[in-house]
């Protein structure tokens, strides 16, 4: 990539966008009960701060040469070959990324300020989300893959407090462990990318590794490239690792909404798109990718068509619908700018979407049982527009923003030209089918049919703090799809990082894919309408279903697979560990200790008390003597 | 100023407040923990002083002494410091006082009560003499540059920490003492008779018979000699530091000592052993230790999977912090038997960050033990809902434990493995999976006495009155390693937050933790000369 | 007409000190009234043993011994730099053991030894002689026969000489240790013991000087040393060897000779086992040492296997079957067994020709290890219950909460005996592996290493009871010390201290020391 | 040469005495035994004097007799105390100190 202008004026300031949110973590939680009653106020105002920064700074990048720019702090960590310095990179990319961050982030803290009004520890969860801003920004505008790394893990913590943020229940507490987990588990990927980096070229900044990436081997860089994508896969969700993120849905709603849905669990595409230029020299590695995202894409849109839990069907639509990014990305060239493009648009439909459904949730004292809601289209009319338009952009309705997005996925995957490219495109336009199913039996379970609510339940719409930031964010779902593919082209604004975007020759016409898709999408919502809308709902769930549906309900067995090849052979093995270090390593010390005793107590036997025993083993031993001497001398 | 004998006065300092402190009179046990208290501020000044008066850029003994001692065996009472030494040094005047703070409540009545039948409460004067005496050997250890001081030191450590363990610990003090004892003690007769034989052949080599470091260092030893000079010193410290299999009985000393004790054998004791790896194996012995890297290795690796499983297996939670240590001390190894300079620098970085870290997250365990009266994991639950402060502080020690970015450990456990990966790629990708096993067992541990409802030993919240009678009643008696009870239940009790004393002994612990999280660097200036010569004796690669 | 034979009263005067004294104690015993008896008899003991001491050291300081000594009494003996140093540390040692023998503080009876050795043990009239405070005295005089007997062995020059020596440290011995006031059956049968085994051994030893006067015609230590080296070890020689040193590893307590070693120092009164536990060892390797230096110094290659085998037998055997005592005699009594394999590793570092440092490093180290099980012994006479002292482990249990002072000097001398840094045993084990191994028997050594780590479990084992247990119900009473005893406690864990932390001067003092003439 | 023959007499007679020692109960008679090798000893002692054609072997001998006689006085003075304690001079019924 090209060369890299140091900072300087306000760009030079961009180490605030991290230290604002952060310093606001710092003094709630240091703070005490004493901030309490201003906490959620300050918390908020860091990350709208930190918002109004990060446009400015992005205004200020518009028109830097080179569009990016490199802001040197200090030495992190200096001793032999190794020199990493911590430091930020502002390009258009890292800006695309603080912005949507920031600024989902304020909509939700905003959202917060009412969700988590009657919670006692408000103050608590407003500092845990601020941490959380500050990690990933941190993740996102470091210049290091070191720097990338320490915002990786740190937001991993921050999902990790905010998750079992409840951590009285037993289920929240679980769920935290497992997401932290298996993160863990992508990290040591990421890690041992980092170390191979270092390895190889002997430093890890963006800008040494891949000013050098010719130089390495064809094999290295498929290593590199597969042990990211290990660790994007553990950071998003994606097959093999996914089973942790509906289990996140345990957190309180506005984490899911911006931790688990519009930011966090995109920092996988963003680390893959970052390392492009080692994926442009790796076909391997990124038809990897590809897989992954296709897989994922599907596992996700089929178990979202099973779930009764609101949150975990807008989970699972997650999970697929990064894999429509990871497939994007997975494309190169091609589908950078288009899985970005989803990514943001995503971000905002699916963040309007979560705090949506914490409305709705907020309205039926915190159920989330689509089988007891039903008909509050006219109790919750906001939460009802909004949630729609939400609803209309995730299934790619027309011109709104899934539509772009989505469509130009598909058509950078037919692109391909090649068995691949129509596989990974009937795929997607699979995907897009099942979705519209999932979304509509969502909607028609929610909204619409007779009302099935418990007894005691009276619904009632949101206050204007949570509706406010609903319906911006459902404005963005309108038009953020038009805005970033046609009229401010994200292609152009991100030439610097992915170079000139390449006039594919069109597979297919861009005209046809979005009738098909269109069609498909629309026969999903008539089956869904067909299998849900026509009919009574039950209360509870029918028992007596197709395996089809029974996989579903299970995610495909994730956990199951999970439990069965992971978790329980390991407790075996600790367990057999266990007995072997008490009963082996130990063991064998303490036989030591009783072997010496018993030897001992039986020699002493030969201390008979007998003076003329005595008198013989003194005989013997003088026989003894002698005659080795005079072995010894004679022989 | 570096002419002050630091080393000496911080050597002199401790003996003689430990004579002091055992000589007060019975029943002034106040005026006993100030003194303790007292004399080991004084040496973490000093210790700091000599930081100061250290210069990175300079020779690699500073603040040397040395008189002769006894001339017919050639040894000297040499003692000087690099940078290794030094940071250590830092880490001893560090723990010392807040291990005397964490223990201020011990023998407090309410504490004793709850020695098991039989042993009436001792004396705590004796325990601070005892401690500020083994402060005094620690220095001593690890200031020595003459071989002969050295063993002296390494042998004379064992005693004060015997009887910490034998009198002030736990039900089974007694095995846990003599095990410690004895397993050091093979060690050590065994290094003795190497340390003997390293003499003889200076003596053939030089005409006459040496213990200076660095004469010694100057020799170059028949390949076949070095061998079994290395494995005697290699034993002793391997049995220290330890590497499995010669663990076992750590976790045993570890549970059963005083959580003051516990800090100071996880925390620097057993630092004496990967110390010793790098000041004397190495230097000493290079064609052996490269010999032998391979089965260092082997054993360091396995040792960081196979403690980090057991330490999941743990239902103690003194064990299982135990067993974490061992999991670290194979990163350590590793870190130095892979002959890299950023390898070298963070295992020795990770000496220091896990003193700090394992000795907040055994300082923790002991306030919680000190509220529950269980060892047992399975005797808590929901604390974090009654003691946020308390939890808080267990979830920092616990992160720096499990080396999350942003904690000290981090650091250091990266220099690690991405130091030794280009040499030893095979066995730094073995470590590396034991990150995720580290997440396992201290997230584990978190959530089954952290989370969740209230369960065993704490008593749910009655509704949101303030603490009842219940949690009056139960003043954290600190520390207390003398609450470790053997019934296993036990009435279960309102947990209050921590006091105001238990904040001054963990917030300067969490505060490195994070400062030295962020800001590594002038350890790393201080500590990296000194690797690079040790590694140059070795004539390593890099 | 016959000259006198040369007699430089000088190098003399310790032993005329010495025997002088146990003279002056028989009549002394015939002739002084009852009552002023004891009072005399200490006084007598403590000049001829101090004087002793005093006159080594004095004859040391003043006389020229560039030479390494003289050879006088007719050439029978030979006071060098080593026989002085070895007696100074006998006389030294016996003085304190002296002392011991003299405190009437701590059993009711006013003494430590039989009123009546003559009446039967369990006879009516023995039983209220145990409760009278009568004190008979013989001991003193006895004592310093054996005294003076140690002091000749160690600078006898004549294998006729070594033998009588022999005997005359022996006799006393075996009637002393029968002397015990409490549990008299145990110390009859202790001495019947220790004489019938001692006299057999005596016999081995005499057989071998005869066969060694066969072989070179000589009994003189130098002429054999002449005689060996020109005709090499023929068959005489070698058995006579054998036969000479197996005698003295009896005296040694080395296995596999050391089997009455256990019964009678758990069977002799306290005071008694001190004393030959440490002057008895002194004088036993003092022979050793001037034997295989001087007789057979050439011979190297034919005794270092003899002592390498024979120190491994005992140190692995003294560490082992020490652990499962439960008598602290006893127990002490194996460690002697296990220090004088140690011991051995010191006589392996001779070397060739006594070249190698070996003999300061023994000297020395039997120095320490006197002082140190001197200690140990007086400590043992402190704990006592209703029957005399509390000699079962169990009894010992929680004793530092009882008497914290006791203990800790326990626990001192028990990490000494161990060879824990800073103690003088670890002083003393470190010159002797060291001597060891510069004669390259580092596997010795290696074996030495791990069998002090197997009995440092049992010295261990007391301290955790001292220290970590709770007190025993039936505790015992720990006796307050008279003077002498308090004396010898302060000195002997002084010094154990002392050559820990700085012994530069009495190592000096060794190393100049070590050198044997004839 | 002849001398040879007095040479076996003694080391047979050191044996008998030896073997004597092990194989009888009575404290006496041990003590004989022990000192029938002091006197074979004795008589290896003079027969080396004839050989050697000195006399330091045979003013050796009477060393040798009177230690005999004074190991005889002590001897016989403790085996005579136990005896009465004991009523028996076995020195098997002599163990109560062992292992």
């Amino acid at each position: 990539m090209e060369t890299v202008l140091p900072a300087e004026g306000l760009l030079g300031w961009s180490w605030l966008l991290i230290a604002l949110p952060l310093a606001g973590a710092a003094v709630l939680l240091l703070g005490g009960r004493r901030t309490d009653r201003w906490g959620h106020l300050l918390g908020t105002a860091t990350v709208a701060g930190a918002f109004l920064l990060a446009v400015l700074c992005t205004v200020r990048l518009a028109d830097v040469e080179g569009r990016s720019v490199d802001v040197d702090l200090f030495t992190f960590i200096s001793t032999g070959e190794l020199d990493v310095r911590a430091g930020l990179l502002y390009d258009p990319l890292s800006a695309v990324f603080a912005l949507l961050i920031t600024g989902v982030g304020s909509l939700i803290h905003v959202y917060s300020i009412g969700y988590m009004a009657h919670d006692p520890a408000r103050r608590r969860f407003f500092a845990y989300l601020n941490l959380f801003v500050a990690a990933m920004l941190l993740l996102v505008l470091g210049n290091s893959f070191v720097a990338l790394y320490v915002g990786w893990e740190g937001v991993g913590l921050a999902s990790y407090l905010l998750i079992a943020f409840w951590y009285t229940r037993p289920s929240a507490a679980t769920a935290a462990k497992k997401a932290f987990i298996m993160n863990r588990v992508g990290d040591v990927g990421l890690a041992l990318a980092i170390f191979v980096m270092f390895a190889q070229l002997g430093t890890t900044s963006y800008a040494g590794v891949f000013g050098s990436v010719g130089t390495l081997a064809g094999g290295t860089l498929t290593a590199i490239g597969l042990l990211l994508l290990l660790g994007a896969c553990g950071k998003s969700g994606q097959f093999p690792l996914q089973a942790w993120l509906p289990d996140a849905m345990e957190g309180p709603t506005p984490v899911s909404a911006l931790i688990h849905a519009a930011t966090m669990v995109t920092a996988g595409v963003y680390l893959i798109a970052r390392s492009a230029p080692i994926y442009d020299e790796t076909p391997t590695a990124r038809t990897v990718v590809l897989a992954v995202g296709a897989v994922t894409l599907l596992i996700g849109a089929i178990a979202g068509c099973a779930f009764d839990d609101i949150k975990k069907v807008l989970a699972y639509s997650t999970v697929s619908q990064i894999g429509y990014m990871f497939l994007a990305v997975g494309l190169g060239p091609a589908g950078y700018v288009a899985g970005l493009a989803h990514l943001l648009t995503h971000g905002f439909f699916k963040a309007g979407l979560f705090l949506g459904a914490g409305s709705v949730m907020h309205a039926m004292d915190d159920s989330v049982d689509m089988r007891r809601f039903g008909g509050l289209a006219r109790k919750l009319p906001v939460t009802f527009v909004t949630f729609g338009l939400g609803y209309l952009a995730l299934i790619g309705f027309p011109f709104l923003s899934g539509f772009y997005t989505k469509d130009a996925i598909i058509e950078a995957a037919l692109d391909r030209d090649d068995a691949w490219g129509w596989i990974l495109g009937g795929v997607a336009v699979l995907g897009a089918g099942l979705t519209a199913f999932y979304m509509t039996r969502l909607m028609l379970m929610t909204f619409f049919g007779r009302a099935r609510w418990e007894p005691g339940v009276h619904p009632h719409e949101s206050p204007s703090v949570m509706t406010v930031p609903m319906v911006v964010l459902s404005l963005g779902s309108i038009g953020a799809g038009f805005l970033l593919v046609k009229a401010f082209p994200l292609a152009d604004w991100l030439e610097p990082v992915f170079g000139e975007e390449h006039e594919a020759a069109h597979v297919v016409a861009p005209l046809t894919v979005g009738l098909v898709v269109t069609g498909v999408m629309l026969v999903g919502v008539l089956a869904a309408w067909l299998f849900v809308g026509r009919r009574e709902v039950p209360v509870t769930a029918p028992v007596r279903v197709s395996p089809v549906t029974r996989a579903a309900r299970n995610a495909l067995y994730a956990d199951t697979i999970n439990e069965s090849l992971v978790m329980r052979p390991g407790q075996w093995l600790t367990r057999a560990l266990v007995w072997v270090d008490n009963r082996g390593v130990d063991g064998a010390v303490n036989g030591l200790a009783a072997g010496l005793g018993g030897s001992s107590s039986r020699l002493g036997r030969t201390q008979t008390g007998f003076v003329r025993t005595y008198a013989l083993s003194m005989l013997g031993g003088a026989v003894l003597v002698a005659g080795a001497l005079l072995a010894v001398t004679s022989g | 100023m570096s002419d002050f004998p630091f080393l000496v006065a911080m050597i002199a300092v401790p003996a003689v407040g430990a004579a002091a402190v055992a000589a007060l009179p019975k029943g002034r046990e106040l005026l006993a923990k100030q003194l303790a208290l007292g004399v080991s501020l004084v040496v973490l000044v000093l210790a700091v002083l000599a930081a100061v008066a250290f210069d990175t850029g300079g020779d690699r003994f500073q603040l040397t002494t040395s008189v002769a001692w006894i001339p017919d065996f050639g040894v000297d009472f040499a003692l000087g410091v690099d940078g290794i030494a030094l940071v250590m040094l830092l880490l001893v005047g560090l723990l010392v006082p807040l291990v005397i703070g964490a223990s201020w409540e011990d023998g407090a009545p309410g504490a004793d009560t709850v020695r098991e039948a039989g042993t009436e409460a001792r004396s705590m004067r004796f325990f601070f003499a005892w401690l500020l005496l083994l402060e005094a050997f620690m220095v001593g250890v690890f200031a020595a540059t003459d071989v002969f001081l050295f063993y002296v030191f390494f042998e004379a450590m064992l005693v004060p920490m015997y009887f910490l363990i034998g009198s002030f610990g736990g039900p089974r003090r007694q095995y846990a003492a003599v095990k410690f004892f004895l397993y050091s003690l093979v060690g050590g007769l065994i290094m003795l008779a190497a340390v003997i034989g390293l003499y003889v052949v200076s003596t053939s080599e030089l005409g006459e018979g040496t213990f200076a470091f660095d004469a010694l260092r100057e020799l170059d030893i028949d390949p076949g000699v070095q061998k079994l000079l290395f494995l005697g010193f290699f034993v002793a410290f391997a049995i220290k530091a330890p590497l499995v299999p010669l663990h076992t009985w750590l976790p045993d000393s570890a549970a059963e000592a005083p959580i003051g004790g516990a800090v100071l054998l996880v925390g620097i004791l057993d630092k004496v052993g990967t110390f010793g790896f790098l000041r004397y194996c190495l230097p000493l012995f290079p064609d052996a230790s490269r010999y032998f890297a391979p089965m260092v290795l082997v054993l360091a690796v396995v040792g960081v999977l196979y403690a980090a499983l057991l330490a999941m297996g743990q239902s103690d939670m003194k064990r299982l912090v135990a067993y974490t240590s061992i999991s670290h001390f194979g990163f350590i190894a590793l870190g130095i038997f892979a002959f890299t300079t950023e390898a070298a620098t963070g295992a020795v970085l990770y000496m220091v960050n896990h003193g700090i870290a394992t000795g907040l997250l055994f300082l923790v365990v002991g306030m919680l033990i000190a509220r529950g009266g269980s060892r047992q994991i399975g005797d808590y639950g929901g604390v974090a809902a009654q003691a946020p402060k308390l939890a808080a502080v267990f979830l920092v020690a616990g992160l720096a434990s499990l080396a999350l970015p942003g904690t000290n450990s981090f650091v250091s456990e990266f220099l690690v493995l991405i130091g030794s990966f280009p040499e030893r790629p095979v066995y730094a990708i073995v470590a590396t999976a034991g990150i995720v096993l580290a997440a396992l067992y201290i997230l584990l541990m978190y959530q089954r006495t952290m989370h969740g409802p209230a369960r065993g030993v704490v008593a749910p919240l009655a509704g949101d009155g303030p603490a009842g009678p219940a949690g009056t009643a139960d003043e954290p008696g600190g520390a207390s390693a003398t609450a470790v009870l053997t019934a296993p239940a036990r009435t279960a009790v309102r947990f209050v937050d921590l006091s105001r004393r238990e904040i001054a002994v963990v917030a300067p612990l969490v505060v490195l933790i994070l400062v030295l999280g962020v800001q590594p660097q002038p350890l790393l200036d201080i500590i990296e000369p000194a690797v690079t010569a040790t590694l140059s004796d070795l004539g390593a690669t890099r | 007409m016959i000259e006198a034979p040369d007699l430089s009263l000088a190098a003399l005067a310790p032993l005329l000190f010495v025997f002088g004294a146990a003279c002056i104690g028989v009549l002394v015993e015939a002739f002084a009234p009852r009552d002023v008896r004891h009072p005399v008899q200490v006084a007598v003991a403590l000049v001829g043993t101090g004087g002793g001491f005093a006159s080594t050291l004095v004859y040391a300081a003043t006389q020229d011994l560039s030479a390494g000594g003289e050879i006088t009494a007719g050439g029978a003996l030979a006071v060098d730099k080593a026989g002085l140093f070895l007696q100074a540390t006998v006389a030294g040692l016996a003085t304190l053991a002296m002392l011991l023998f003299a405190e009437r503080g701590l059993d009711p009876a006013r003494s430590a030894f039989v009123a009546a050795a003559a009446v039967p043990a369990g006879s009516p009239r023995d039983r209220e002689l145990a409760t009278a405070t009568r004190v008979q005295t013989e001991v003193y005089p006895l004592a310093l026969f054996a005294v003076g007997g140690m002091m000749v062995f160690v600078t006898a020059n004549d294998l006729l000489i070594m033998f009588v020596a022999l005997e005359v440290l022996s006799l006393p011995l075996y009637l002393i240790s029968g002397l015990a006031r409490r549990r008299r059956l145990l110390s009859q049968e202790a001495a019947v013991k220790y004489f019938l085994l001692g006299a057999f051994a005596s016999a081995f030893f005499l057989y071998g000087l005869a066969l060694v006067y066969g072989a070179t015609g000589t009994i003189r230590l130098g002429e054999i040393r002449q005689a060996v080296g020109e005709d090499g070890g023929d068959v005489l020689v070698v058995l006579g060897l054998a036969l000479l040193v197996v005698g003295l590893l009896f005296k040694a307590s080395v296995a596999p000779f050391h089997s009455w070693t256990p019964d009678v120092y758990q069977g002799a009164p306290t005071p008694v086992t001190a004393f030959m536990a440490a002057c008895t060892k002194v004088a036993a390797f003092g022979a050793i040492l001037r034997l295989l230096y001087v007789a057979f110094g050439t011979e190297e290659w034919t005794w270092r296997p003899l002592i390498y085998g024979v120190a491994i037998v005992s140190m692995v055997l003294g560490a082992v079957l020490g652990l499962t005592q439960t008598d602290l005699k006893r127990m002490l009594a194996y460690s002697s067994i296990a220090h004088a394999g140690f011991l051995l590793t010191g006589v392996l570092g001779l070397g060739a020709d006594g070249a190698g440092s070996g003999l300061a490093a023994t000297m020395f180290y039997l120095l320490t290890y006197g002082l140190t099980t001197l200690g140990a012994f007086a400590v043992l006479t402190l704990v006592r219950d209703g029957d005399g002292e509390a000699g079962h482990l169990s009894q010992w249990a929680g004793l530092a909460s009882r008497s914290p002072l006791t203990a800790a000097v326990m626990g001192l001398f028990l990490l000494a005996l161990a060879g824990i840094p800073l103690t003088a045993g670890f002083t003393g084990k470190f010159a002797v592996f060291r001597a060891a191994i510069e004669e390259g028997a580092w596997p010795l050594v290696l074996v030495a290493v791990l069998a002090s780590a197997v009995a440092a479990f049992f010295y261990l084992r007391v301290i955790v009871l001292m220290y970590f247990s709770p007190p025993a119900a039936d505790g015992p009473t720990v006796g307050v010390p008279g003077i002498p005893t308090t004396v010898v406690l302060a000195v002997t864990a002084s010094a154990t201290l002392a050559l820990g932390i700085l012994p530069g001067a009495v190592l000096d003092l060794a190393e100049r020391a070590a050198i044997f003439v004839g | 040469m002849t001398l040879t023959y007095y040479l076996v007499l003694a080391a047979i007679l050191f044996t008998i005495g030896a073997v004597g020692v092990l194989v009888r109960r009575n404290a006496i008679v041990v003590f004989m035994c022990i000192e029938l090798m002091l006197n074979s000893v004795n008589l290896t002692l003079v027969t080396f004097a004839r050989a050697t054609g000195t006399v330091d072997g045979q003013i050796m001998a009477f060393f040798v007799m009177v230690v005999a006689a004074a190991e005889v006085v002590v001897g016989l003075a403790i085996i005579m105390s136990i005896y009465r304690t004991r009523r028996s001079a076995s020195v098997d019924d002599a163990n109560l100190l062992k292992y």
